[in-house]
């Protein structure tokens, strides 16, 4: 295996919850608790889990636009949590994001011309003139016409202004891509038009993904590898097929059962979960997800499982699999 | 055969903004049958919620209006068939009407209750509208009513408020409300939409069991085709405004036979089987009005060809239940126009 | 298979989520689109009418009328309307007419002055507190809370009271007293709107936090700043009035409106006029500020409240 | 001094019934025909005998000796009397609580027989012990009735008797009691006002059992001996006065009791008069005096003027050290036109400082005369042909002398334009301008005087005498010749030689011109038809002793 | 939410030191002086320099401001320099009339403003919401001195329907008790003197009123407009229930944070505001007595004058924070 374009070590994230008038902290949202992975170059490592979990906050840590509490993150080889912030800076040409709400993640008062060229501008990439050129040929590529430089956000529909978004990390040419949601928002019949395109540019420019979203079936068709998360943890890791076809975490099992499918010939046993999604303020004790767990142990109430290798490549947390 | 509770012809309702008049239902026709439960299904902003807004009575007025056809509401009173039009009927039997007869759950579970009063509260009101119960009885119908929509510690439940409650627990509280009064029609605008997947199975368990158990009649409202084929025994697609094709869920399903069905179906990324490429319609989903004449679908289909730009396609039965609006169609021998079977 | 997570997604998708309704190749900008909201506003349409009339007035004063607005006319004291005096005389005989199109100039500069003073200061307050947030954040505000929970008219008069009553320093009293409000709305519109998402898609491409600031945040902040600006006009030219009237602004013989009351107010029964005609230009001028401002809200920023 | 004047035995009785014949006369004769009919008696009297005095402002403080606003003494006139009284129309002065008094020793010392029988609203009987009490405690800044710890001061007194115990100028060296009802004052200096100081409210007796049970606090508990009795005060809205049963005059005071009502709009107070709410009301905007005249319900009631309003130079700033300047813009001023406007009428053009019934008033003074072009013509001789231009200072409350100040202001504003003369305006609050104009940082001002026993002295003294810079002498006039008239005529004690000394220095104060003397106002007061007996005096305020509501 | 009340008056100690702070300053910077005030244009230059004296007024500023702040702690607000009467009994009346024509001024404005939003709000674009809205926007443009000299005029002069000053009539002065004379008139059995306090209240109560009143209607508007549109008041509907109880009782109370909020400031603003309607009403109120002082250089008045109003003002803030959670549940300190 080739060494990893980006390895996230013991990533934390918590935030403070602070009340009173004094502003004083009175406890942590345990957003993201201890999680890591690494993500291959050219490779597509989706993230699932349900609202909450904490996958955009761990897309967020990771490039920095939210200071993570503790942990690594090592991109090409070097540790950019350890970066000061002008370097920090410089590194996000090489690192970008894609929003998952088209309506909030573009300035509504500029120009799609200025949203896509503020990017080259801020890298001192071309003078004006290259900018330009280089803006309509960026917009072509994402499937909008050259002349929609011109205009706003507004006067474009969701599908349309995810585009822009794409375009908007695609034009410093970066190595990754977190794509934190972006086809969630989007109807189905443009959300295929734009995980084609996704698929398109990464064979293209030799991108990297790391796909962030809760809908299983469009991480399955998309990534390589799948990690699933619950409360802020890592439950289980695996390659795509290998994911589906033996999903080991109970977790991932009732997860992949609940989703419903189009075919009405493969009705299927259901694994219904009990109860809701402990909050991440006061995550239970042992094995987050113990509360919920079919098949729980004992031991999962008290000592919280550790992030294992069980088989090759496919790495799972929980008790079940310990042993081994 | 099962008789239609609730059959909406020729629904017409149109939204007078400052940009102009927005058709956003025109011309629909559903019909939902005793027990049955009837899919909706379409993108955003084709008219689904506005459709089921119509039957209750809650298109917001002004912009909205209802103005043209009807909706028949169909009763069994004494062993007589009786049959009202919701669209004339006066406000105060409308009033009787809804919430008791026909109840309707909303898609945002977390903003359809309102955070100042109650769970018990909220459930004795619909019951004491309806039922002529005292307010012990009427408490205990709500205690009741949470036990049924699977709610733990019901009894503690009922004097708690919607904030302290999660998405799921506040969508099956939105349901006991609906079925307070054990409606006769359910309609539910997106239900689970909001809700993960785990939930999203719960509720939609959930339904299925108030179906199945109640005799409830679902019109289930949704974009989502897996929660169709969950769910639904009949479904109606539509697209800007319009329904394109109705049929029972297996043949919408395997056998769509509109462009836009098709594509719809083709699109969605599968669980079983790994293709290397989407399908996908190009272009995008046309707001209503936007496109006058012809077939709303014509510039994204791959099968247009010029009348399609230019007349309307009307609704067409295909086969035994199972109607199409397209031209690609028509040259069929059997056809009946479903159109003009409506409303009949 | 999917189900989507409509994180902003109205349910009722309103006006402004409406596709685009324009030829191909046109580019609206946000401001041009509120233009065009606002034109639709009859309200605002009068508003503007309104100001419009006004600052006409304040121009071509002196084309307007023969009087002079100071010179004395003891013979024609107290005069009532008349085609010679349109709104009548004063005790002192000068034409009220005349005074109350001088007194324009005064009031819409005072208005202007203002709320450009407090304007400027109190966007530099909020900003300040809004982006540097801790102990900035904390000591402006409690500045901000302090001068707020003030009476804000007793203020106004201890500052004029310091200053000297003049046109000048009664301005200045009505900037600072003014302060506190801009200073709180730039502030919590600059931490609103750091917390956009668009802010930290400028963060991820690596822009600066200057250049964030100022080519993000703050032309996000102002449209309330500006229907605010706009309202502020109509109360700037109310506290003018008041401070007037108790003898706390503009000098003699400078026609200011609410001193002009104030001088006539024991004519009210012998000379209704002298206190009628001051006190309908106050309003109407006022008014005409806040209809503008109202429209200016619902054109720019629906969502804003009072 | 003039009290020796009087026959103190007869006067007792004299002045009641004079003092009430004058009064309906006086004020028949004022009012319009409509009350011109009645005399005497020729009306029955109201069953409600509550008056209520409408008023702008509240007192500040029920100690009269410690305030010098006229609000206040309005209010203890009623409640406290002096040793001497003033006419009921004059600074004349008779018998107060003293029935008599002698002066010895060319004006060094007054013994004073005091009434017998007089007795505090407190019961507690008035004698000369009290009297001394009260005027040690206002000398004596560490008597333990002077409360200096709790700020009060009595500035009049110091004004009036030249300082406090132990200053050089203070004129009272001691005072003794001859008896239960007989007090001896003893000068070190002679002092030609001494007697018509003791009619001045200012100098009223306070039980000294008041001072013992309240305190500090006697502000708000006033006791004395008057016709009324205090009841209650509400701050910013009324003080309510009860008639004193036990008044040692027989009969008197005619009326129930006296409510001093605080109304500060103008027009409000007219509504409320013409309503019926209130019976007499002060200051009137003499625009509405026509209309009162006119309403048969209703009569004017006018104060006989006692004061000047003017128009000062800062004789120390250039261009106002220049006399010929001056003298050419006192030809400028349309004290006319100031006076129907501002006035309406009620007001004389002034042309010396003292009010024209003073002793010692200089009718020969030949006035300045409006005459813009004569004005011009001079400013062109005195050099300032081009132009001129300069800071118009106006004060921003409304004074006795000076109904609206700003109005005037803009009046002379336009009066100098004819003339070439660029006036800017500037007001500023009135603690500041007080203390701005002391300090000479003016160009020209605005100011007034009011007298208070009736001396010109008062008027002279502080507003001429170069002792007073700085203090009242706000034009920074300075003249050795008029400073030793004035010294001279302040000690004697003959009047007639007094009052030539002030004609002297009136006509060399005329030719220097340190101000434009402006107006004597006429304040005027209304009231309602149904009183009866009501004489305004010249000081500002007057006991209501008289005073009876007709039905 | 006791502990957050506490805390809350603890975070008012700062505010009132700055407060004091701030307003000894600027009263120390304006010029003249209060004993030259005191005793008037006539006074000699040794008299106004003994009575500085004797108020202390020529130690150092620091010396005065700790001096006051020591007494303030022991809760005494000094002496007026002027009048020598302790503000600390002086100033209730004062108040007392203020709060009593506030809160009149601010139920009328409440009433009128609240229904008038709600049933505009309700019957959005119809004659009704137009016309009041208008009149609304009217009231926010208008100077109330103006309003106020107008309304004396038809109604007091002209009509003479209505007293033009004061707070009662002078011949019959109301005994006080607590100086409400509303309250006073019911405590002494008097219902004629209620009658006569209830009219002297209307004019100066509409006076005040009239802006809080329109921005409270425009306020409840918007903020039911808001609400009417939610999705759980579609959810009130949808169970049939009556357009009353969905209007009035899930709207309204859904709607009345903001429109509280605005109440709270209002009452705050006008108590300290009301100067000018205090003073064309002869009304002996807390902002006129400041209002003089000022005038008047009274330092102690002046500065506990202030620091009372604010303290007030801050005060119904609390009460109106903790009134939000008596009506939200989700509001919890
Ligand atoms: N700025 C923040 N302050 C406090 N808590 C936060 C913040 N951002 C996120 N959280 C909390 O952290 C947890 C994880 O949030 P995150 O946005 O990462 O979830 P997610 O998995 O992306 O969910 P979704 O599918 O809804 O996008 C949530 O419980 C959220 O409430
Ligand atoms: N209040 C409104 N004012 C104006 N137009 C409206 C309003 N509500 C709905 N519409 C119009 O009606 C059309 C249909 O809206 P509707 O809410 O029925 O869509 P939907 O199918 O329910 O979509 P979604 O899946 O997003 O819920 C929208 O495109 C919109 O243009
Ligand atoms: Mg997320
Ligand atoms: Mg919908
Ligand atoms: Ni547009």
């Amino acid at each position: 295996m080739p060494t990893p374009l980006l390895e996230v070590k013991g990533l934390k994230k918590y935030f403070p919850v602070t009340g009173g008038i004094f502003s004083r902290k009175v406890g942590e949202v345990k957003a993201v608790n201890d999680v890591s992975f690494e993500v291959y170059e050219g490779e597509v490592l989706g993230i699932v889990g349900e609202s909450g979990c904490g996958k955009s906050t761990t897309g967020k840590a990771l490039l920095r636009l939210i200071e993570p509490t503790e942990g690594e993150v090592i991109f090409n080889g070097e540790n950019i949590t350890k970066l000061d912030r002008e370097a920090m800076r410089l590194k996000r040409r090489d690192m970008q994001i894609i929003f998952q709400d088209p309506y909030a993640s573009l300035n509504p008062r500029h120009k799609v011309e200025k949203i896509l060229s503020e990017p080259l501008l801020i890298h001192g990439i071309g003078d004006k003139e290259e900018r330009k050129r280089k803006v309509r040929e960026i917009l072509e590529i994402v499937g909008l016409p050259g002349e929609h430089a011109s205009r706003y956000p507004h006067q474009f529909s969701g599908g349309q202004r995810q585009r822009i978004g794409i375009a908007r990390a695609l034009i410093v040419n970066p190595k990754l891509i977190v794509c934190d949601e972006p086809v969630s928002a989007l109807d189905v019949s443009i959300q295929s038009q734009i995980l084609n395109l996704m698929e398109d540019l990464q064979g293209q420019f030799g991108l990297t993904y790391l796909f962030i979203a809760h809908d299983l079936s469009v991480v399955k068709h998309i990534s390589h590898r799948i990690g699933v998360m619950y409360l802020g943890k890592m439950a289980e890791l695996a390659p795509n097929e290998d994911l589906y076809s033996n999903p080991l975490h109970p977790y991932t099992k009732s997860l992949l059962s609940a989703v419903p499918n189009p075919d009405p010939d493969l009705k299927t046993d259901r694994v219904i979960l009990e109860g809701d999604v402990p909050s991440p303020s006061n995550p239970p004790s042992g094995c987050a997800f113990h509360t919920r767990c079919p098949e729980c142990m004992d031991i999962c109430k008290e000592v919280d499982p550790e992030f294992k290798e069980f088989s090759d490549n496919h790495f799972v947390a929980c008790h079940l699999f310990n042993d081994k | 055969m099962k008789k239609p509770v609730l059959e909406i012809n020729h629904l017409k309702t149109h939204f007078f903004t400052d940009r102009g008049e927005i058709p956003a239902v025109d011309d629909v026709s559903v019909k939902i049958y005793e027990g049955e439960v009837l899919g909706i299904v379409g993108e955003s902003g084709c008219g689904k919620s506005v459709t089921s807004l119509s039957v209750m009575g809650l298109v917001p007025d002004p912009p909205g209006k209802i103005v043209g056809g009807e909706i028949l509401f169909r009763q069994q009173e004494g062993g007589q068939e009786r049959s009202e039009n919701l669209v004339t009927v006066k406000k105060k039997r409308l009033r009787q009407i809804r919430g008791n007869q026909i109840a309707m759950i909303f898609q945002e579970p977390m903003t359809s209750l309102d955070p100042l009063f109650t769970i018990g509260y909220q459930i004795i009101e619909a019951v004491k509208k309806h039922k002529k119960v005292t307010k012990k009885e009427a408490r205990q119908i709500a205690i009741d009513k949470l036990i049924l929509v699977g709610i733990p510690r019901a009894e503690e439940i009922v004097d708690e408020y919607p904030h302290q409650l999660s998405g799921g627990m506040r969508q099956r509280v939105m349901i006991a409300i609906a079925m307070s009064c054990d409606p006769e029609v359910l309609i539910a605008d997106e239900p689970t939409t909001a809700l993960d997947v785990t939930i999203q199975a719960q509720i939609l368990d959930l339904m299925k069991k108030l179906n199945k158990e109640n005799g409830t009649a679902i019109m289930m409202i949704t974009h989502d085709l897996g929660v169709v084929a969950e769910m639904c025994d009949r479904v109606a697609v539509m697209y800007a405004g319009k329904v394109v094709e109705e049929g029972d869920v297996r043949t919408i399903l395997k056998d769509p036979k509109h462009p836009y069905t098709q594509g719809l179906i083709r699109s969605l990324p599968k669980m079983n089987k790994r293709e290397e490429r989407l399908y996908s319609i190009p272009g995008n989903v046309p707001k209503p009005g936007s496109i006058k004449i012809g077939c709303r679908f014509a510039p994204r289909c791959s099968e247009a060809f010029n009348r399609c730009y230019e007349e309307n396609p009307d609704l067409l039965e295909l086969r035994d239940g199972h109607t199409c609006r397209c031209f690609l169609y028509e040259k069929e021998g059997d056809l009946v126009n479903a159109d003009a079977l409506a409303g009949s | 298979m999917e189900s989507v997570t409509p994180v902003k997604k109205q349910p009722m998708p309103g006006p402004e989520n409406q596709e685009p309704h324009l030829t191909e190749t046109e580019s609206i900008s946000p401001w041009k689109e509120a233009f065009w909201q606002l034109r639709k506003n009859k309200l605002a349409l009068v508003g503007l009418f309104i100001i419009i009339f006004f600052i006409m007035i304040a121009i071509f004063a002196p084309f307007l009328t023969s009087y002079s607005y100071q010179t004395l006319n003891a013979a024609d004291r107290l005069q009532g309307p008349s085609a010679q005096y349109w709104f009548g005389t004063d005790d002192l005989g000068r034409d009220i007419f005349t005074r109350i199109v001088y007194g324009a100039r005064i009031s819409l500069m005072v208005g202007f002055f203002a709320v450009t003073g407090a304007l400027i200061f109190g966007s530099f307050l909020g900003i300040l507190a809004g982006y540097f947030g801790r102990w900035v954040d904390m000591l402006i505000s409690r500045i901000f809370d302090i001068m707020l929970a003030f009476p804000s008219i007793l203020l106004a008069i201890a500052i004029v009271a310091i200053l000297g009553p003049s046109l000048q320093n009664a301005l200045i009293a009505i900037a600072i007293i003014n302060v506190p409000i801009f200073g709180r709305l730039v502030r919590s519109k600059v931490i609103s709107i750091r917390q956009e998402e668009y802010i930290m898609a400028a963060k991820a491409q690596g822009m600066k936090n200057g250049r964030i600031l100022f080519h993000h945040v703050l032309p996000n902040s102002l449209a309330p700043i500006i229907v605010q600006a706009t309202l502020g006009f109509g109360t700037a030219i109310l506290e003018a009035a008041a401070l007037g009237f108790l003898g706390l602004g503009a000098q003699p013989p400078t026609p200011e409106w609410g001193r002009m009351l104030s001088d006539s107010r024991q004519y009210i029964q012998s000379a209704p006029w002298t206190v009628l005609f001051p006190g309908l230009s106050i309003m109407l001028v006022v008014l005409g500020f806040n209809m503008i401002g109202d429209g200016l809200r619902d054109a720019l920023d629906p969502k804003m409240k009072n | 001094a003039c009290g020796g004047n009087n026959e103190p035995a007869d006067a007792d009785t004299n002045n009641n019934d004079a003092g009430t014949n004058n009064t309906s006369d006086k004020t028949n004769n004022e009012a319009d025909e409509s009350s011109g009919e009645n005399s005497e008696g020729d009306y029955s009297l109201a069953e409600d005998q509550t008056l209520i005095f409408a008023r702008g402002g509240d007192s500040v403080s029920l100690d009269y000796a410690s305030v010098t606003d006229g609000e206040s003494s309005r209010v203890t006139e009623q409640i406290y009397e002096s040793l001497l009284k003033f006419d009921e129309d004059s600074f004349e002065i008779g018998p107060g609580l003293a029935e008599e008094w002698e002066v010895f020793d060319d004006g060094l010392r007054f013994v004073f027989q005091l009434r017998e029988g007089v007795t505090f609203h407190d019961g507690t009987d008035f004698n000369a012990e009290a009297v001394k009490i009260n005027f040690e405690r206002w000398a004596d800044p560490d008597h333990e009735y002077h409360f200096a710890d709790e700020g009060y001061t009595y500035s009049v007194y110091g004004t009036q008797f030249g300082g406090f115990k132990g200053d050089d100028g203070h004129v009272i060296e001691e005072i003794n009691v001859l008896g239960e009802h007989e007090i001896e004052f003893v000068l070190n200096e002679s002092l030609g006002a001494f007697l018509q100081n003791m009619g001045m409210s200012y100098f009223s007796i306070t039980s000294p059992a008041a001072f013992e049970e309240h305190g500090s606090a006697i502000n708000e508990n006033p006791v004395g001996t008057g016709p009324f009795k205090f009841v209650s005060w509400s701050k910013d809205d009324s003080i309510v006065l009860e008639k004193n049963e036990d008044y040692w005059q027989e009969g008197y005071p005619k009326l129930d009791g006296v409510i001093f009502q605080v109304i500060p709009d103008n027009s409000a107070r007219l509504t409320a008069l013409r309503s019926g709410e209130i019976d007499i009301m002060d200051g009137l905007n003499p625009d509405d005096v026509e209309q009162i005249e006119s309403d048969p319900g209703l009569a004017i009631f006018e104060r006989e003027t006692n004061n000047i309003g003017y128009l000062g130079f800062n004789l120390d700033k250039e261009p106002f050290d220049n006399a010929d300047l001056r003298r050419a813009l006192n030809h400028a001023i349309d004290k006319e036109t100031l006076i129907t406007v501002l006035y309406a009428g009620l007001a004389e053009p002034a042309k010396n400082i003292i009010p024209p019934s003073y002793m010692g008033y200089n009718d020969s003074i030949d006035p300045y005369a409006y005459d813009p072009d004569l004005a011009r013509e001079l400013l062109d001789e005195a050099g300032f042909g081009d132009g001129l231009e300069f800071d118009l200072w106006t004060m921003p409350v409304a004074r006795p002398y000076m109904p609206d100040p700003e109005r005037a202001a803009e009046v002379m504003q336009a009066n100098l334009a004819d003339v070439g003369v660029t006036a800017n305006i500037v007001s500023m609050e009135w603690a500041t301008y007080l203390e701005r104009t002391e300090q000479g940082e003016h160009d020209i001002f605005m100011l007034g005087w009011s007298g208070t026993n009736g001396d010109p002295d008062y008027f002279f003294g502080n507003l001429l005498h170069s002792d007073a810079i700085p203090g009242g002498n706000r034009s920074f006039y300075g003249n050795d010749e008029v400073d030793s008239l004035l010294n001279q005529a302040k000690n004697s004690v003959d009047e007639d030689e007094r009052a030539e000394l002030y004609r002297e220095v009136q006509e060399i104060v005329h030719e220097d011109a340190p101000m434009i003397p402006l107006v004597h106002s006429i304040p005027v007061l209304a009231g309602s038809e149904r009183v009866k007996n009501y004489v305004p005096h010249l000081s500002t305020s007057e006991p209501l002793t008289n005073v009876e509501l007709a039905e | 939410m006791i502990s957050y009340t506490i805390r809350r008056l603890l975070m008012l100690i700062p505010v009132l030191i700055g407060m004091s702070l701030i307003t000894f300053s600027i009263i120390h910077l304006i010029p003249g002086n209060p004993a030259q005030t005191i005793l008037g244009e006539q006074a000699t230059p040794q008299a106004i320099e003994q009575l500085e004296e004797q108020l202390g007024l020529n130690q150092p500023y620091f010396v005065q401001y700790g001096n006051y702040m020591m007494g303030l702690l022991q809760g005494d607000l000094g002496t007026s320099l002027r009048t020598k009467a302790s503000i600390s009994s002086e100033i209730w009346p004062y108040l007392a009339a203020t709060i009593e024509l506030t809160i009149f001024a601010m139920v009328f404005a409440v009433i009128v403003g609240v229904n008038a939003g709600i049933i505009s709000a309700w019957k959005q674009n119809s004659l009704f919401d137009y016309t009041s809205m208008l009149i609304a926007l009217i009231g926010v443009s208008m100077p109330i001195f103006w309003l106020g000299l107008l309304e004396q005029w038809i109604f007091a002069q002209n009509l003479g329907w209505l007293p033009a000053f004061g707070r009662g009539n002078p011949r019959d002065p109301v005994e006080t008790v607590t100086n409400f004379y509303l309250l006073d008139s019911i405590i002494n059995g008097r219902p004629d003197q209620l009658w006569t306090s209830f009219k002297h209240l209307i004019l100066p109560g509409v006076a005040l009123g009239t802006i809080p009143m329109a921005i409270i209607a425009r306020m409840t508007r918007s903020s039911m407009l808001e609400v009417l549109r939610s999705d759980y008041i579609r959810t009130v509907e949808a169970k049939g229930s009556h357009t009353l109880s969905v209007v009035y009782r899930h709207g309204f109370k859904n709607a009345v944070i903001p429109v509280l909020t605005v109440v709270g400031l209002q009452t705050g603003t006008l108590l300290g505001g009301a100067i000018l309607t205090e003073t064309i009403f002869s009304w002996p109120g807390v902002g006129r007595y400041v209002y003089e002082a000022i005038g008047n250089r009274d330092y102690p008045v002046i500065q506990s004058g202030i620091i009372v109003i604010a303290t007030i003002f801050v005060f119904i803030n609390l009460i109106v924070d903790l009134l939000y959670t008596y009506i939200d549940p989700r509001i919890k300190y």
